[in-house]
């Protein structure tokens, strides 16, 4: 089967300092494949790269070396409306569950702005929105709401919504749980298998939590300190 | 660990200590007849999930909360109601007597004073002791926490990293050696080994010195592997307290059987149901809109009962004392 | 009511906020209740919150009825201002507020000059504040070698002393209240590009503008939807505070008779009562009335301003 | 490239930039560059005037203008005034001591006092006290420094009659000339001091809230002990750089003092200079001015970068 998103090789270097530059190896040889419906579990110490593995593969970062492929095509080599498929059909989930939000939109228009850049027709979004809350498990009443007046798990649920909407093949998960309670914690991570049974998902997830990468995985990558030169 | 023995009397004792903030929103309640002991040289945790009021209850009993909030209850320590103290007081009792480590170390050290001088500053101030005395105390105290050499000594918190800047906190809370010391999520924003490995530390100088800790934390692993007993909070109040391990295995109150479900090694399985607004809690037992075993008489109030332990302390102790708020009991 | 459309930071700046007519819209401190732990270790209490309502209540009345005197001038004036009748009346029933040495009525004068004074405030300050938020938002957004360059040039403005170099320029030009305004203008946006950067810095390392990025947004959109809504509220403070330091500068400026003589603004009516002997004859109505003018717009304005930050300073303590 | 080296570029580029304007300013405002040059109301003969535009330089491509216009400045020779009839830079050296007499005492005091008191009615802005002396302070901080003077004047020489009411002059003995810079003093004091305590007020409810002042409290000091051992310095350092950018306002601020005192500095220079617009005072005034506010600023950098450990370890 052909993996949504290929990574061969990858690694990232960050240079600080204007004259006497100094180098530093986030990341280094990395390789992955995700598939439809499977779980790609990344673990590692704080600071050995985790984070900007998963920008990488969602193509908000470029890699210093190495290559990615999406649906078998290198992603350097695309061509400009290749790349707007590519961004689309990679998606991330960031950490902060409450942050993810804008906290000056309701919650209504953090999901209608999504719909605006999507040019649907506005005589669509209600369904679309209906659809949406839906799946993530929440209820309409939400969309008059701003950030601060929902709790942590319903922010991250709708931030996984808004990320729906897109229709994605692959969401990469960065520490998704993590910032929740324990509760919520197991109420996030099993709406996520939900969602990866029924859109046959591809999912990179990011997390320090053995636990919850034997929980979700079907493969895991661990990675260990970068070094510095 | 369990260096308690059954007579003593408690150290600290909480007495339907109620929290509420005025707030624009409204009045939050974020405690509510809040009632335990602690004694001397044991260590209770108080675990819940966020908003749970657990913070709030040690910083009403440390008198550190802002005053827009509304105590009620009673803190008896040494023979003197806590909350009733002035200001002037209950400084002198802060540090020497109780002294709390926060968490998020890195902001709640002084940025720009050197670690040693923020550890020595008591010693300096509270017992007169030279600088260079209380300096060498402060090392000594960071040398037990494992944080050796006169480089460390001359660093600022910038220049440490989490975990070393939670050593430096404890050391300055523990320096004055304090009878009692209440630990804020010491282990929110570490890596799990690291937190442990403070934690390890941490119990290890209380023991040491021969203090009660008193451990705020959302985690509940952590709690089992290093209180003696615990104490579960659910929105505002103490659901059940007992025993550390037979709460672990034997769970009483739904609100702790489906909190301990929700654990990775017990499968992840969710509570149904949002956590409750804490300006209109539910009537009665706050739990009972999510709970599975739901009956009539959940609609109202239930109290704290007493139930069969099996601890391993001596039966009679209080030790053996299994509380549940729930109407099955 | 009014002391929430002044103080509360959130939806009322922004206008796209209007759309649910909900009330949840109108709650000040619109922040989740069940976190209450954070509110309780941060939130100011209730009280201080009715006391800073209170102060900017106040700052909003005088500053509403400052306006209303610029623009109803010509309704509220008793007389014109440039009507003689006998000069250095004292205040009495015929003249409230006494006379000058031209025989003008001072009230009437005051009234006049209200417009100036507030047209040279407001437009400085407008210009300043636009200035400021577009250099502010473009070094912080875009950081690197964008942030390098328009912060060096923001701090070689704020090292040029203001007020003298205005003197100098106006000095060589013909004296018009229009060039005073723009120059302050283009000096005075430094603080609050700084303020402004600093606060988009901080927003966009913030989780909802990386996952409006991840999700493919533009960086204009970005910019205006996310980053510049959630740094309104340390603009508007500043807006103010600009203000009040206009008025002090025009009325400054002003005083040294770089002001247009044939407008009148309360900064020239001063320069009058000195340079024409009101002072050293102690014709105190003269000059004293218009310093109290300023100093009373200035400080309502500033209260306002001061509320406003206040405000954001406990907004700022539970995020 | 190192922090000192771009702090240093920073200062070096703005001097040379704010200079720079001082050249370009007379030559591209509408008029005769020499009128610009020279001052208005100097009467000139046509001869003379093709003889000074080729001694000033006029008639020569402005890139040499530019060079020599440098030469000039680093030789401290800041032009000619027609009207006194003396270098621009004698006249302003003249006048300074007596702007410094009564800027450095107030400015001193002023910002002494102002951080402490600011300080404290930031930390008890609940008591009743300190809102007083904040309301207090916030309408000087309101008052146009020279409305301040009218006042003051108006209260302590025309009604209560204590102090002179006109400026003194360079023979007066050392007790004439204290009672006759006593109330500039005073005025200055307040008003670089109600900007200080504003701003250090303000810095101080930030910190109040922070994280370390509550654990500072937690380790059981005393009220008044966390204010001055912990949040004052870090409330203080902030505004180090804000109190120096402040400084041009208030030397502006002290010009306007010495006009409304009839003193003889650098106030009444400029006013009279402005008046007769000589140009050549005015420009010679405003770089001094500028040097003097740049110094302070780099004052300031040096004495934060000595002051936070967070910046000297960088």
């Amino acid at each position: 089967m052909l993996a949504i998103l290929k990574a061969v090789d990858v690694g990232r270097v960050y240079e600080s300092g204007l004259i006497f530059k100094k180098r530093y190896a986030a990341l280094e040889g990395i390789s992955l494949e995700m598939e439809a419906g499977k779980t790609v579990g990344l673990m590692g110490p704080s600071g050995s790269g985790k984070t900007t593995l998963g920008k990488i593969l969602a193509g908000l970062e470029r890699p210093t070396s190495g290559r990615i492929f999406f649906a078998g095509k290198e992603i350097g080599s695309m061509s400009g409306r290749e790349t707007a498929i590519f961004r689309r059909a990679v998606q991330m989930v960031f950490q902060d569950p409450e942050g993810s939000l804008n906290p000056r939109k309701s919650i209504g228009q953090s999901i209608s702005e999504v719909l605006s850049m999507l040019k649907i027709p506005g005589r669509r979004w209600q369904e679309m929105t209906g659809e949406m809350l839906e799946k993530v498990g929440l209820s309409d009443e939400l969309l008059c709401r701003y950030p601060g007046q929902i709790s942590g798990g319903q922010c991250q649920r709708v931030a996984l919504g808004r990320v729906l909407l897109l229709q994605p093949q692959a969401i990469i998960l960065d520490e998704p749980t993590s910032a929740l309670d324990i509760s919520v914690q197991a109420q996030i991570l099993n709406l996520l298998k939900d969602l990866q049974r029924d859109l046959g998902l591809a999912y990179l997830l990011i997390s320090h939590q053995p636990e919850v990468i034997r929980f979700m995985a079907h493969d895991t990558i661990i990675l260990v300190q970068s070094r510095t030169s | 660990m369990n260096s308690r023995r059954p007579d003593d009397a408690p150290i600290l004792q909480i007495e339907d200590l109620s929290v509420s903030f005025s707030t624009a929103t409204g009045q939050v309640k974020a405690a509510e007849n809040v009632c335990f002991k602690l004694y001397k040289g044991e260590t209770l945790a108080l675990v819940g999930e966020t908003g749970c009021g657990k913070s709030v209850v040690a910083s009403s009993i440390m008198q550190l909360l802002p005053n827009n909030a509304h105590i009620q209850g009673r803190a008896i320590y040494a023979g003197r109601d806590l909350l009733s103290l002035s200001e002037k007081e209950m400084s002198r009792i802060r540090g020497s007597e109780i002294a709390i480590v926060f968490q998020n170390p890195s902001l709640a050290l002084n940025p720009i004073m050197r670690v040693s001088e923020q550890i020595a500053e008591m010693l300096q101030v509270r017992k007169g002791y030279p600088a260079a005395q209380s300096l060498e105390l402060a090392g000594e105290m960071l040398h037990r926490l494992g944080l050796q050499g006169d480089d460390k000594m001359r660093m600022y918190p910038f220049q440490f990293s989490g975990g070393m800047n939670q050593r430096v906190m404890i050391a300055a809370s523990m320096i004055l050696s304090p009878r009692i010391i209440i630990a804020d999520e010491p282990s929110k924003g570490l890596d799990g080994a690291l937190a442990a490995e403070v934690m390890a530390e941490m119990a290890r100088i209380k023991n040491q010195v021969g203090a009660s800790l008193l451990l705020i934390t959302h985690d509940l692993n952590l709690a089992r592997n290093i209180s003696d007993r615990m104490a579960v909070m659910y929105c505002g109040e103490i659901m059940e307290i007992g025993e550390s391990e037979e709460i672990f295995s034997l769970p009483r109150h739904p609100y702790t059987a489906a909190l301990l479900r929700c654990l990775p090694e017990r499968g992840f399985q969710p509570i149904p149901g949002p956590s409750p607004s804490m300006i209109k809690p539910p009537a009665g037992c706050k739990f009972h809109p999510r709970c599975p075993n739901i009956s009539e008489v959940c609609r109202r109030k239930p109290k704290m009962t007493r139930v069969e332990g099996r601890g391993t302390a001596p039966a009679g102790s209080e030790s053996e004392i299994r509380e549940v708020k729930c109407w099955r009991y | 009511m009014i002391p929430d459309a002044t103080l509360c930071a959130s939806p009322e700046i922004m206008p796209e906020a209007a759309e649910c007519p909900d009330e949840n819209k109108r709650q000040c401190c619109k922040r989740e209740y069940s976190r209450t732990e954070r509110i309780s270790m941060s939130l100011c209490s209730a009280r201080e919150v009715l006391r800073m309502q209170k102060m900017s209540l106040v700052g909003l009345l005088l500053f509403l009825s400052f306006v209303l005197m610029a623009v109803f001038s010509e309704e509220l004036a008793p007389f014109d201002p440039w009507m003689r009748f006998e000069p250095y009346l004292l205040p009495g029933s015929e003249h409230l507020l006494g006379t000058n040495d031209m025989g003008n009525d001072i009230l009437s004068e005051l009234i006049y000059s209200t417009r100036i004074s507030l047209f040279v405030g407001f437009a400085a300050a407008l210009m300043a504040t636009l200035i400021g938020t577009i250099v502010g938002l473009l070094a912080g957004y875009y950081k690197g070698m964008t942030d390098e360059i328009l912060m060096g040039i923001t701090d070689i403005f704020l090292m040029i002393p203001q007020i003298p170099l205005i003197i100098v320029i106006a000095s060589f030009l013909r004296p018009s209240f229009w060039i005073v305004a723009l120059l302050m203008g283009a000096l005075w946006w430094t603080s609050t590009a700084r303020v402004v950067r600093s606060r988009t810095l901080q927003v966009r390392e913030m989780g909802f503008v990386q996952a409006s990025r991840a999700l493919g947004f533009s960086d204009l959109h970005i910019i205006f939807t996310d980053v510049l809504p959630n740094t309104c509220h340390v603009i508007a403070p500043k807006f103010l505070l600009s203000i009040a330091s206009a008025m002090i500068a025009e009325a400054s400026i002003s005083f040294l008779g770089l002001g247009d003589p044939t407008m009148k603004s309360w900064g020239t009516m001063i320069n009058f009562a000195f340079t024409r002997g009101g002072f050293i004859n102690g014709y105190w109505w003269w000059y004293l009335t218009p310093g109290l003018c300023i100093t009373l717009f200035v400080l309502c304005v500033v209260l306002m301003g001061f509320a406003w930050e206040e405000q954001e300073r406990t907004n700022q303590r539970l995020e | 490239m190192s922090l000192t080296a771009k702090r240093a570029s920073r200062y070096i580029i703005a001097l040379v930039i704010i200079f720079t304007l001082n050249f370009v300013i007379p030559r591209a405002m509408p008029g005769d560059p020499l009128t610009n040059l020279l001052g208005e109301d100097v009467i000139l003969t046509d001869s003379s005037v093709i003889e000074l535009r080729s001694e000033m330089g006029l008639d020569r491509p402005l890139f040499e203008q530019y060079l020599d216009y440098w030469h000039g400045i680093l030789h401290l020779d800041l032009g000619y005034s027609f009207h006194r009839h003396s270098p621009v830079a004698e006249i302003i050296f003249a006048r300074m001591k007596w702007t410094l007499l009564l800027a450095v005492p107030s400015l001193l005091t002023g910002g002494i006092l102002g951080t402490i008191l600011g300080a404290l009615a930031g930390w008890r802005s609940a008591n009743s006290c300190q809102k007083a002396s904040t309301a207090f302070f916030l309408a000087i901080y309101c008052t146009p420094p020279y409305f301040l003077c009218l006042l003051a004047l108006y209260l302590f020489s025309f009604k209560l009659d204590i102090f002179p009411l006109k400026g003194f002059y360079d023979t007066g003995s050392a007790a004439d000339i204290a009672l006759h810079l006593f109330l500039p003093v005073l005025v200055m004091t307040l008003f670089s001091l109600s900007r200080n305590y504003m701003i250090m007020r303000g810095s101080v409810l930030q910190e109040k809230s922070s994280l370390y002042a509550a654990f500072a409290r937690a380790k059981g000091l005393y009220d008044a002990e966390i204010l001055f051992r912990h949040v004052f310095k870090n409330a203080l350092l902030p505004i180090i750089t804000l109190l120096a950018m402040d400084f041009g306002f208030i030397l502006s601020g002290a010009l306007f003092v010495e006009i409304v005192f009839s003193m003889n500095g650098m106030g009444n220079l400029i006013y009279d200079a402005l008046l007769s617009r000589d140009y050549p005072v005015l420009q010679g005034s405003f770089l001094i001015i500028t040097l003097m506010v740049v110094s302070a600023n780099l004052l300031a950098d040096i004495l934060y970068s000595r002051l936070d450990p967070r910046v000297r370890w960088h």
